[in-house]
């Protein structure tokens, strides 16, 4: 298994989705994820107990999502930006259900139909609930092909740890691009049983319900602190990040997905230009890595946060550093990456 | 002395939350009726929608799910498919499956998904208070119509059963009533046949059954009855729309 | 060692094939490699391209602004890409697109007139072979037979016929690539 | 013989028993129940022929007949 | 005119739509706003040059909400929480296309699908964008049935001014009471002409085109960018608030919509009980008012932020404060609203 | 020497984006003609879908929007209802139309709405690389029916001509095609008709057409002219389904 | 003056109604008044109740949780709000859906045989106003010639009837309520 | 007398215009334009009756026809 094969990140994230036991996608074409569907047609469309469907709708498609991981089974639908709007409702309905499924964007540059070259305009969207009422996705964020392979199968085991939806929060370059990849063999989590809950018939014992709602305020309330404890625990629990040169850096660098990349490689310029920096890249974006970007902050007193949108996880990143440091931005839209020079440039300002 | 009529065990023991009269009780007990001759309530799972029958998971003694507004066939469609050897129906307004819903509706009949669709034709969107729906009479007053449904600007009353009938995969659609005994046994039967024919794997099946909303109709239950009987069953039309041999 | 190639070009010249190639072989021979399309505003006709990184350490930026060399199989690709090459860098560019010249000096640069080549070769559609022939040589990034074994790979189940069509064009592109 | 039972707590006087027997036995009670509602009953329980259209009929699922 | 109504707040909402000369209301029932769809119903079926329609759904009421406001027409469209997250997509194609419009939502329990109790657990959907890419709404959260009617008004003002989609952020309390209201004539405004770009009939001149996307990263990015310098603006000179005792309280409650009068009831009691409390109510979500809370948080350094969530502009508060004073959170939700005693309980804790 | 056919005035000078041999374009230029020959161009808003031809705002010579994917009926709604003088139509493929904004097309047409629907049936979806449509016809491969589109999981091809006829307020409806000259000069008849019927104010008017998509059908234009005569027109009979005069 | 009551009882019994002519008459009489209403979490045949507040000042916060007064016209109301009613408060109670004996000795109780009244009035469905005349006489926080206004706006183009037998159920009401 | 006019540039090749004349006297040009594509061309011009069919089929709008 352990054999490097060359695939586009769409087609990693639908095979580390096999791997991860996932047998059941339903999903509708969008650029830039539509490789990541023509995949699992080829693949679940030829296996047994699977189940392929192209839903009429990105609405139908989560939906779909939705009914079947109330059977207890992994299942996963994906879009780009539009079409996660358009699964907002349904999210918050699965979020409320508390029933794992994972969901993967690929996002665009946006808003409106905006274009289909990589973005992550839609952090907000993910992070903070493009849907109504109190509730979060377990938010992961790739920043290479084999990380795509590695988080979608995490994805699938912190879904069902916390009976959450998860999300993989990529974008068009890396659902794109091709690098080489290993599947390789992982450790067995113990995961909670899911017999106490799911719909598979009621024989041998009281009907299950998966019922989103409740009229008394005073019931939906306490459904809502339940949910509200998961994520205290994905706090404190789950939390990941990568940090490179955070302890005596002159300014650290905030970047999650794609753009964290493009940072290390300002890092290797700078450092030749005599400049110390350091990076810390969000692997969850929920749960958030503040703690560690508090830390620093006493004693780094300079931070950029770098994302290809107008600014959205430097919220969460003031957040953390809570007036302890000064927190400026870079940041490009609409599909546009932005490159190391032009980086490089920026921080030089606040040197 | 036995007893010949009883509650079926696939209702709960909970009373209905439906008003006095109101039609959405004989649905259920039909559905429940079915799913206990043929023995499968064990095996069943319903999805409720939104709507007046939302709480419809506190009355069927089977494991339910609640869908959001409109999407009962697209969750109907995740869980057959994750469950092929389940039994799946749902049970949807007319807003949920003529107005917000149509996409999933027209998909699921479209891909001939073998699940059942107990589709409550009352003419109204009846949670909500009153609302105009797709299926509203021409001339009805609702919240939404006020001065009656005027064809010019909101069309005609769509005709759900004759519409999913032209697809090739829909594989039993049907209209019943449930106005009278003797439409209330018609119904019955094709509730049951539309199970049936989910039980032998034939595929999607529909029946579409006129009710009453006594409430927002503003009517007396039995004034509601006679209402549906004088206007709703000569603009739809009860009877067989597709069946299995047509299908063929 | 550190390559990184930007290859451009309409929408149907088969760019995007001419670089999964290269970074498939770029992998055979054991190297870390990226490999990133990239399509221009217009979806159908439009111009398309791709980087492609093979790199002896880790790959940080898939996006290289300043690539080492291009392979430009149209116009408006030279017109996009051709102040963007480092110096020193490598410019291989379709002469049966592209009558204009280039205006840098401090850059190696192959001209093959691969539409024509292709065209006596009685397929269109293997130019980017061509191309791909002449830069392979010209920059040896890869070895020619690693490239035929990732043609072989990728276009697996294709007839042997438009196999060996590409290889022929492959290695006249080759020769091209030789000569200057 | 033949024997209804009208479950008072659960009947809501809705009255579509009534027109639906063929032997005109059911009427509404003139006390109200614990909701409030008029309940259903029958008079001139000889005459039911266990029939079960007031049954059928019920949308509270109230009736029970017997035979 | 200024003869006071005795109205519930979703009715008024719909007259003073109609007093800003919206003729067309698009829309889809749901509780608690159908008093509003039917307010709409009942008297623009009756008006001429007007149009009524019950949508099929929140998507197609937004996106003829899109078609109509595209032709310059005042337009509005009203749900509640669930058919909010439906109309995210048009609503990020709406601000793309920078076509004015008047959204309401009044706020229900959530998530999933709730209940249909007040609640404010979509703040963040609001505010932050629920909908994809980088854009904002402008969001307006009245505390009265007056306001309703006054806000609404103003929404429709400043969304022409701003050629930009526009929230009511209201709740079921709101839009189900009744408080008398007066309709009061209004000062004139000078609002840019709309001749420029709405889609009429090309008569005379070029096409215009509404085009929310354009497949040049480099043009999206501009397009972005504009959008964003509108944003500025509204930060600059629309921002609004009501602020009470904030020069020498002990505390500082921030809190808005139904809320917010509770705190008022709050600041009532607690001065009978010698204790000194200020309220801070922002009356713009977006642009929030982070000026004045930055400037008292100089002064007053305990902060209390409640809400009926489970805690959303509590961000926003606390980027606005950023690190100055100690800010804290009080929140029900699911449709519970806060009582004065048990707030008055709460910020007891912190005295 | 006069001209006698040459680019309408309805059409910009912008070289079409589409790939060669696509139909799109020749549905394009049919439009414009239409709205040349009643001289409307000027009070014209045309609605663009996403799809392929989400860039016909570049080509037509009128005032235009595009919608969100699947959204037009609603969009053009919006825009009549404001502008009920304006000649309103928009242009949707199969994705589009069929799929994700099936219930938008089925109220616009059972609301009766007085616009002209352009509906581009080329079994595919084009933009998006190729994957299945809903009108996808049996066996045929896709991006997403790898193995031909199976009827069993993936249902039969949806007929939305004949679905939406069911609908009573659906004034005109016709499939056409464009695979040889005759046949394109019906279409264009046909389309004309369509624009007639919104012009006279009566109601809801759709033509579907059916189109090659060469590229993602991975045939040439010829080849695929001549694969849509032979599997196409034979599943999807052409002509009217729904004239004003039966509407009566 | 402040005064803040609710009124609760099943889905059907028209609470709602009796708070609205209860805030109209407020506001003709020259008031501040908020009306609120709260459905239970049962929406057919459940609990409603809804809560008016009649004020000289600004009304602060519309929800009342601890009511001067309450009017139940049902068991379920009563055993919900009882404990709320502040310390020499009013309980307007429906004695003929109540059988059961109120807990508290701080605050006045009025006992009301509604429906039975309605009932020889020959119409249940006016349960309420007698209920709501008892109110109104015990708390004297508006006239009764107010209430009889603003019926008459409220239910204008219904017919005169119904109208009067609502003003005839008011008026038993006020007796009962005058009596204790 | 009637001809037709191609526009060599707008032309994208894709032959639809050759089975759609009657006349068989479109044929695809042996050189590419600028896109790449070989454009169509006419040969036998006087043998052309200006019937448009070519026109009506091509996609691109490449071709007039004069009479
Ligand atoms: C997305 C969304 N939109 C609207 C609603 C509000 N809503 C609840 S039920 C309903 C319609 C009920 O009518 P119908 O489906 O006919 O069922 P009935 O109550 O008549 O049985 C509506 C519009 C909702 N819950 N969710
Ligand atoms: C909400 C949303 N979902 C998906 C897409 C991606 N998408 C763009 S066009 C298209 C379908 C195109 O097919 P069709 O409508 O048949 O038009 P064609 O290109 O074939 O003319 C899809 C799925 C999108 N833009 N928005
Ligand atoms: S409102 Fe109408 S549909 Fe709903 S329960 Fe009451 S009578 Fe039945
Ligand atoms: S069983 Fe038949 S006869 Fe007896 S009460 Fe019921 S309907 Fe009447
Ligand atoms: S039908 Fe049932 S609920 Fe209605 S009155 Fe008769 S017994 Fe009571
Ligand atoms: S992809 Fe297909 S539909 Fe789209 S332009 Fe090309 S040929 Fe036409
Ligand atoms: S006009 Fe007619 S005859 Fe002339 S080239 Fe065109 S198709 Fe042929
Ligand atoms: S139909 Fe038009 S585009 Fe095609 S080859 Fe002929 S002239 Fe060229
Ligand atoms: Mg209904
Ligand atoms: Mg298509």
């Amino acid at each position: 298994m352990a054999e490097k094969i060359l695939m586009k990140g769409n087609e990693a994230i639908g095979e580390a989705a096999i791997c991860a036991g996932c047998r059941y996608y339903f999903g509708y074409p969008i650029t830039p994820q539509s490789e990541l569907i023509a995949y699992m047609a080829k693949k679940l469309l030829k296996m047994k107990d699977a189940s392929f469907v192209q839903a009429e709708s990105e609405l139908a498609a989560i939906n779909m999502v939705y009914g079947a991981a109330s059977t207890g089974v992994r299942v996963m639908t994906s879009s780009s930006s539009p079409g996660i709007s358009l699964m907002q409702e349904g999210i918050s309905y699965i979020a409320c259900s508390e029933v794992p499924c994972v969901v993967v964007n690929m996002m665009r540059g946006g808003p409106g139909l905006g274009d289909i070259q990589p973005a992550q305009g839609d952090y907000f969207q993910a992070t903070k609930g493009g849907g109504h009422g109190d509730y979060h996705l377990i938010v992961l964020a790739p920043s290479s092909v084999q990380e795509l392979v590695d988080l979608t199968m995490d994805a699938f085991d912190l879904a069902d740890k916390y009976r959450n939806p998860a999300m993989i929060l990529g974008d068009g370059l890396l659902g794109q691009m091709m690098e080489a990849v290993e599947f390789k063999e992982r450790p067995k989590v113990d995961l909670p049983s899911k017999e106490s809950w799911t719909l598979v018939g009621c024989k041998g014992r009281k009907p299950h319900w998966i019922v989103p709602f409740n009229l008394n305020p005073s019931v939906l309330e306490k459904m809502n602190l339940v949910i509200n404890e998961k994520y205290k625990k994905l706090k404190e629990h789950e939390v990941r990040y990568e940090s490179i040169n955070i302890e005596n850096a002159d300014l650290i660098i905030v970047a999650y997905g794609t753009v964290a990349r493009i940072v290390k490689t300002v890092i290797q310029k700078a450092k030749k230009e005599g400049i110390n920096i350091g990076l810390i890249r969000p692997i969850t974006l929920f749960p958030f890595p503040e703690k560690i970007i508090s830390k620093t902050a006493e004693r780094i007193k300079k931070f950029l946060v770098v994302e290809m949108s107008l600014g959205q996880m430097i919220e969460d990143v003031k957040l953390a550093v809570n007036g302890k440091a000064e927190v400026n931005f870079y940041g490009r839209c609409g599909g546009i990456i932005p490159t190391p020079i032009e980086i490089l440039k920026e921080l030089n300002k606040y040197l | 002395m036995k007893k010949v009529f009883g509650r079926p065990e696939s209702l709960t023991e909970t009373p209905f939350t439906y008003c006095p009269g109101c039609h959405h009780g004989i649905a259920h007990r039909l559905v429940a009726e079915v799913l206990d001759e043929f023995g499968v309530r064990e095996n069943t799972i319903g999805v409720c929608p939104v709507g007046c029958s939302v709480f419809a998971y506190l009355f069927f003694n089977c494991d339910m799910i609640c869908a959001a507004h409109g999407r009962a066939p697209a969750i109907a469609t995740g869980i057959k498919r994750s469950k092929p050897d389940s039994i799946v129906f749902t049970y949807q307004g007319d807003g949920d499956l003529a107005s917000i819903g149509t996409a999933e509706i027209v998909h699921a009949a479209n891909r001939g998904e073998n699940i059942t669709v107990i589709f409550i034709n009352n003419a109204i969107y009846g949670m909500t208070g009153g609302q105009m729906a797709p299926t509203t009479l021409v001339g009805q007053v609702t919240q939404t119509s006020p001065y009656g449904r005027d064809p010019k600007t909101m069309g005609y009353p769509i005709k759900m059963a004759e519409m999913l009938s032209t697809l090739k995969s829909a594989t039993y659609i049907s209209r019943v009533a449930l106005n009278k005994p003797s439409n209330i046994i018609k119904a019955k039967k094709s509730i049951k046949k539309a199970f049936q024919i989910q039980l032998e794997g034939k595929g999607f099946s529909m029946v579409e059954i006129l009710s009453t909303c006594p409430t927002n109709w503003g009517l007396s239950p039995i004034e509601a009855s006679k209402w549906l009987e004088e206007n709703m069953i000569p603009y739809y039309p009860l009877g067989e729309f597709r069946t299995p041999e047509e299908v063929a | 060692m550190l390559e990184e190639v930007i290859i451009a070009g309409f929408g149907g010249q088969g760019v995007m094939l001419m670089g999964r190639l290269l970074a498939y072989a770029g992998m055979l021979e054991g190297k870390n490699v990226a490999w990133m399309p990239s399509y221009g505003p217009e979806m159908r006709g439009g111009t398309a391209n791709c980087t492609v990184i093979i790199s002896s350490e880790e790959i940080a930026s898939p996006v290289v602004p300043y690539p080492k060399s291009i392979i430009v199989m149209n116009k408006p690709s030279l017109d996009k890409f051709e102040a963007t090459v480092q110096k020193d860098g490598l410019i291989i560019l379709n002469e049966s697109l592209i009558d204009q010249k280039v205006n840098r000096d401090d850059v190696a640069i192959v001209r093959v007139p691969a539409n024509d080549i292709a065209n006596q070769l009685g397929n269109l559609r293997v130019a980017n072979m061509v191309a791909l022939g002449a830069y392979i040589k010209k920059s040896g990034v890869v070895k020619l037979k690693t490239i035929f074994k990732a043609l072989e790979k990728t276009l697996a189940g294709r007839n042997q016929k438009l196999i060996d069509l590409n290889k022929k064009a492959l290695k006249q592109g080759e020769e091209l690539g030789k000569e200057c | 013989m033949a024997k209804i039972i009208i479950d008072q707590e659960r009947c809501k006087g809705c009255e579509l028993c009534i027109p639906a027997c063929p032997k005109h036995i059911i009427i509404m009670s003139e006390n109200f129940n614990k909701k409030g509602y008029y309940p259903a009953e029958q008079i001139n329980p000889e005459e039911c022929t266990g029939c079960a259209f007031c049954a059928l009929t019920c949308p509270d699922v109230a009736i029970e007949v017997y035979k």
